[in-house]
């Protein structure tokens, strides 16, 4: 659904108005709407979920409603929305001996990141907002901001935790995306192309077309970019830079009310995209694991989105089971165990393919 | 060992004891240094004799020794950690900040810190002899702790009156020593090889009135399994005893806290700070004669309840 | 190649921290991320326990030894009562001790049961903390379901208990043990064999053995340093030596003896050996026996001081009476382990990384209301 | 090289060990919950018999209640008090166990003992109640108890009972104008003779 189909469709639909440069504005604007509903709404559906899943794992039974006066509504529904209400109408705290401009600069610029990485992501043959023929590049760069504004809210909160959580996260999402690249380039090997619908067009033709069962070697890549996904989304074991039994809270010691929260919903926006990568590059993107089985451009959507949801799933998951790890073993993990390993499958994958042919 | 190195030793040792403790240093070869030093620290606590002073001291410490060549690279990382103190303690920070393990320059740094405050000894140089520790054998807990009497009150006191005369005061059922010469009789009572007292069980102070203050030691011997009580009075207008935390431990914060609650200083402790009370607190609050502050920071410390009275 | 070297820094965990187990300042001096000087504050929690206890009679000190260790508020009141016992040369009956005894090691394995969890999730772990609490809270059930009360006790008395167990306390705490085995395995389980708790903790802060007994480090602190010290074997007070029992020590499975590991694993191996105790001292409690029989009519110690200790789960809590034959102490001091056990922390903990600070500080199981009495 | 394979894999089947352990826990949702909906649903509390000849003791710990009728005025729970939160105040009574109407006060407990004293304040400040249980055993009268549990009969359990303003936890258990309503009667008393 790129901005040229809609400013189409609108031409046709508004004969009167065409050729009006009023209808590229709505073209734009109304993808961004969409967006910003479905985050929204994915926001609430996660945070919930969060909740409920790590309830369940504790032995607890969660948020809990019995109606829905001031209570959560049924089994918690409203949880969410209520803490996004309390977020957002909280009182917003700048340390006086913060740096003022760039303290309020991080939280936008992160939530930007993690914004303009939807857009490149491929919902079904015709449902992405811009179809990059180098998409997922622009997605692995645009992830990147992250590290520029994580460092910005550690530097200008003047607070030492703040510091180490910046500092922490730099170097953590820095060296991730080193085995993250390396395993997305094996992808890149074989589908031939950087772009996101061209990769996954690949893959046609049901489950075992699927790139990670192409070849022995790309379930270990797999493997290797989930856990980079973790290192990158700063989720346990890898959530050093807020790990809140060492650093008090990290980066967003400081932070507070909507701040906070725009923090709190970049990190989950990031495991969405992140997660949508790893399917796109590796599970099939909005393909049905079946040929021919509910193959249609709307349960397209549906398959994208649930299979990104089950990856967040498992993340979730992964939180609530492992404690977390050290600096230095998260440097080792990274640089002494993915790095070579991803290296070789690249080599592995390489010859794989040209005695293939 | 030959004769010209214990002669260095003994010079060493001696001119260490006087004060001198640059010549201990500037000894080159790092075995004579370190026995010479361990020597000091024996000395000082008392389980080793001072030797005498070697009558020929012609042979300059400089000449005799070889000098010293280390390669870094060849040494395992608690040898490199000793050596990187030892020269940071000598004035080659150099060498220190050169060092290029992270965690091995930290934990040097860490070192010297604490031996300049005094808090932990200066290590040997690597491959030195070490001196003995008296750990303790779990078997040896087992063996000999159930037969005897584990109350040696008694024993140790006629131990002490020979060994220390005139240091104990009367002759009630408890160890009552003065406080002159307790440092000395502390250490010994840890290294006699009968006793062992490796553990300071409980210190506390109590004012028992009239211008008293006693500071009481529990100790036990972990390797024996007995116990001993030494109790040593003093009076509320000189409240001092020498410390004996350089010889237990956890006689630092034991000493402290006793400090804090009744005033009782001990001399010789590197770090006498309050350390349950704020720092500006006012008086020994334990001792029997404490009036209760009327303000504090200027709060009014409340004597009624209100909606009581 | 040139030398990096960061300015030194210096940074204060708490007295408002998540890891720092209540109100204790560490004034920590970093170099980067290593630690390289450890300063600890404390008495933000002081509350004159020993000036109290020279104002009020014996039986009142009773509830205020609770309140000093919070966590096991069952052995504080035990070693309170050891004490006095001895210095009034009181015997109580059978069932007195074997009530006793099923509470403080009830109470020794709730106490390990949060110091696991917690030494979890300061490592990262937030599950098994709960599923530790969640056991935790069955064992207070117990003791709610014999005094009353759920965390501060008061029901060890001078003499005897406060009331007897009420009918079905045996039964039900047999169903709680058998509930409760196959949670202990779940709980190692998933923590204790977990290879990044155990990257996390193995080689961390390694206490050699001279240096704990040096600091007076006792209870499982010590044992984990491979010192098979234990007063209900080395010096039984009450009835421990009637049952059998093991003391597990450290033994370095995972790295060095000593090591946070090693303290974590003890704790979770005397949870077993308290079970068992439990269990025989449930199976050989006499059914009768008034638990008032000894009560002194009132409690007025001869002139004397009296030194006693006694098995806590964190380690040898000593109680120092003096008394000159009033009804009131005139001095009374207690030796916390808590107190020792911090004190090393400057000694095993400089030069590691923040975060293994935190875990060192964790393994050593601190209890601030203790601490600062 | 073995080692760095074996770390690998040590460490993978440890945290698949651990993530099973945890989905086992997260299917077994409706069966393990081990919390409750508070104000929904309550924790029960215990029932306790104690058995032998000890139905008497009172073994609950909830907040405190005298029966003001039946209290003589003896002093033994504020002596027994830790934290001093009992305070009592008594003034002698004109007629040993006698009644004295203007004041409602009783002169005979329900034990039939006959009342010496007339207890003019009797307050508890439950806000520094340390909730010991040391100051019902000596009561003479069993007139000063925790609520519920074995007392259920004399006062239904009450334990949530926090108050906006702290002096509201000062309860104050004698009837209101007894002070001044002695006083009153005693003048009048001396005047008449």
């Amino acid at each position: 659904m790129t901005v040229d189909f809609i400013y189409d469709l609108l031409n046709d639909l508004l004969p009167s108005y065409s050729g009006n440069e009023l209808l590229l504005i709505i073209a734009m604007l109304l993808p961004f709407f969409a967006l910003f509903g479905f985050i929204t709404i994915y926001g609430f559906g996660v945070i919930y979920a969060e909740l409920k899943v790590s309830s369940f794992i504790q032995d607890k039974t969660g948020p809990m409603g019995q109606g829905y006066g001031f209570h959560a509504g049924k089994w918690g529904f409203l949880q969410p929305v209520a803490d996004g209400l309390h977020l957002f109408f909280k009182e917003d705290i700048i340390p006086s001996t913060a740096d003022k401009p760039l303290f309020i600069l991080a939280p936008f610029l992160i939530f930007i990141g993690m914004f303009v990485g939807i857009i490149a992501i491929p919902f079904g043959e015709a449902i992405i907002i811009s179809d990059m023929n180098i998409g997922i590049f622009y997605i692995l760069g645009i992830g990147s901001l992250a590290v520029i504004a994580l460092i910005l809210a550690g530097w200008s909160s003047n607070n030492k935790w703040a510091l180490y959580g910046g500092m922490r996260s730099a170097a953590q999402i820095i060296s991730y995306e080193i085995p993250a690249g390396l395993s997305l380039i094996v992808v890149i090997l074989l589908a031939s192309s950087l772009s996101m619908q061209e990769i996954i067009s690949y893959q046609s033709g049901g489950m075992f077309n699927w790139i990670i069962f192409d070849n022995p070697f790309m379930p270990i890549a797999f493997i290797i970019f989930f856990i980079s996904a973790l290192a990158e989304t700063n989720r346990t074991p890898f959530d050093l830079p807020e790990s809140e039994s060492e650093l008090v809270a990290g980066f967003v010691t400081e932070y507070s009310g909507a701040r906070y929260a725009f923090f709190f919903l970049s990190e989950y926006v990031n495991m969405f995209v992140i997660s949508s990568v790893a399917t796109t590059a590796f599970l099939g993107g909005w393909q049905s694991p079946f040929p021919n089985f509910l193959n249609t451009p709307s349960w397209s959507v549906f398959w994208m989105i649930g299979k990104a949801f089950f990856l967040v799933f498992i993340m979730i998951w992964i939180r609530w089971t492992v404690p977390r790890l050290r600096v230095d073993q998260l440097m080792h993990l990274c640089w002494k165990v993915f790095i070579p390993i991803g290296l070789f499958n690249i080599f592995g994958v390489s010859i794989w393919t040209v005695l293939r042919g | 060992m030959t004769d010209s190195q214990e002669k260095l030793i003994a010079e060493l040792v001696n001119k260490g004891l006087d004060g001198d403790m640059d010549a201990v240093n500037a000894c080159e070869d790092k075995m004579t240094r370190a026995k010479a030093k361990a020597m000091i620290v024996k000395v000082n606590k008392g389980t080793a004799e001072r030797p005498p002073m070697p009558k020929a001291t012609n042979a300059s410490s400089d000449g005799s020794a070889p000098p010293a060549v280390v390669n870094l690279d060849t040494l395992s990382k608690d040898d490199m950690l000793a050596y990187l103190v030892n020269k940071g303690l000598d004035g080659d920070m150099d060498a220190v900040n050169a060092c290029e393990d992270k965690m091995t320059r930290a934990k040097a740094k860490a070192m010297i810190v604490k031996v300049n405050k005094g808090t932990a000894e200066r290590p040997p140089m690597p491959k030195a002899a070490n001196a003995s520790s008296n750990v303790t054998d779990s078997a040896a807990v087992k063996s000999t702790a159930i037969e005897q009497n584990k109350d040696i009150n008694q024993k140790v006191r006629k131990m002490i009156e020979e060994k220390f005369p005139g240091s104990i005061l009367d002759s009630i059922d408890s160890i009552q020593l003065s406080p002159d010469k307790w440092f000395e009789i502390a250490s010994w009572l840890k290294s006699e090889e009968s006793l062992i007292f490796d553990s300071l069980q409980c210190q506390m102070g109590i004012d028992l009135g009239e211008d008293t203050l006693e500071s009481r030691y529990n100790l036990h011997s972990m390797k024996y399994d007995h116990y001993i009580e030494v109790r040593i009075a003093v009076s509320k207008s000189n409240p001092k005893i020498p410390s004996v935390e350089k010889i237990w431990r956890i006689a630092d914060w034991f000493e402290r806290e006793t400090y804090d609650m009744f005033g009782i200083e001990y001399i010789g402790h590197r770090d006498l700070r309050r350390i349950l009370l704020p720092d500006d607190w006012e008086g020994w609050p334990l001792r029997k004669d404490y009036q209760e502050q009327e303000t504090y920071h200027g709060i009014m410390v409340p004597k009624v309840k209100e909606g009581w009275e | 190649m040139g030398v990096i070297r960061g300015e030194e820094m210096v940074l204060n965990i708490g007295p408002q921290h998540p890891a720092t187990h209540g109100v204790l300042r560490l004034q920590v001096r970093t170099d980067g991320e290593v630690v390289s000087q450890i300063t600890p504050y404390m008495g933000y929690l002081h509350r004159c326990f020993e000036k109290h206890c020279e104002n009020v009679t014996y039986e009142q000190v009773i509830p205020f030894t609770d309140r000093c260790d919070y966590l096991s508020s069952m052995s504080m009141n035990f070693g309170y009562v050891v004490a006095m016992e001895k210095l009034m040369n009181i015997k109580v009956n059978d069932r007195v001790e074997h009530i006793r005894i099923v509470m403080a090691e009830l109470q020794r394995i709730a106490s390990h049961l949060l110091c696991t969890g917690v030494f979890g999730l300061d490592l990262g772990a937030f599950t098994p903390f709960l599923w530790a609490l969640r056991d935790r809270e069955r064992i207070l059930d117990l003791f709610e379901l014999t005094c009353g009360a759920r965390l501060l006790y008061n029901y060890m008395w001078v003499g005897g208990l406060s009331h007897d167990i009420p009918v079905g306390f045996v039964e039900s705490t047999f169903e709680f043990l058998d509930y409760f085995e196959p949670k202990v395995d779940e709980l190692e389980n998933i923590l204790a064999h977990n290879k990044i708790l155990v990257e996390r903790s193995a080689d961390i802060g390694v206490m050699p053995k001279d240096v704990a007994i040096s600091y007076g480090v006792t209870g499982p602190n010590l044992r984990a340093s491979g010192v098979n010290w234990d007063l209900r074997k080395n010096d039984p007070y009450s009835i421990y030596d009637r049952f059998e029992f093991d003391i597990p020590i450290g033994q370095g499975i995972k790295g060095t003896v000593g090591d946070c590991w090693d303290r974590f694993y003890v704790r979770i191996l005397e949870i077993r050996e308290s079970v068992k105790i439990v269990r025989q001292a449930l199976a050989s409690m006499p059914k009768d026996g008034d638990v008032h029989q000894s009560l002194p009519k009132k409690i007025r110690p001869p002139k004397g001081a009296i030194y006693a200790r006694t098995e806590t789960p964190r380690g040898d809590l000593g109680y120092y009476i003096e008394s000159d034959g009033s009804p009131i102490p005139y001095r009374l001091k207690m030796r916390s382990p808590a107190f020792t056990a911090l004190s090393v922390i400057d000694e095993i903990g400089a030069g590691w990384l923040l975060s293994d600070v935190l875990a060192i500080l964790g393994s050593l199981d601190i209890v601030l209301g203790e601490i600062d009495r | 090289m073995v080692k760095y394979f074996a770390d690998i894999y040590n460490s993978t089947t440890a945290i698949l060990s651990g993530m099973y352990l945890t989905i086992n826990h997260l299917f077994r949702a409706k069966t393990g919950i081990a919390t409750l909906q508070y104000p929904e649903e309550r924790w029960p509390r215990p029932e306790r018999t104690i058995g032998f000849e000890h139905g008497s003791y009172n073994v609950i710990r909830s907040r405190l209640h005298v029966d003001i009728d039946d209290c003589i005025g003896c002093l033994k729970c504020e002596r027994a008090c830790p934290v001093d939160c009992i305070k009592i105040e008594t003034e002698k009574s004109p007629n040993r166990g006698e009644d004295i109407k203007d004041i409602s006060h009783i002169g005979i407990t329900s034990n039939s003992t006959k009342k010496a004293l007339v207890v003019t304040r009797f307050d508890i400040d439950m806000s520094e109640c340390c909730y010991c249980n040391l100051c019902t055993y000596p009561c003479p009268e069993e007139c000063i108890f925790m609520t519920g549990g074995p007392n259920e009969g004399k006062h239904s359990i009450d334990y949530e009972f926090s108050e906006p303003n702290r002096t509201d936890l000062i309860y104050h258990f004698s009837k209101a104008g007894t002070k001044e309503g002695l006083q009153k009667m005693l003048n009048s008393q001396e005047a008449e003779a």
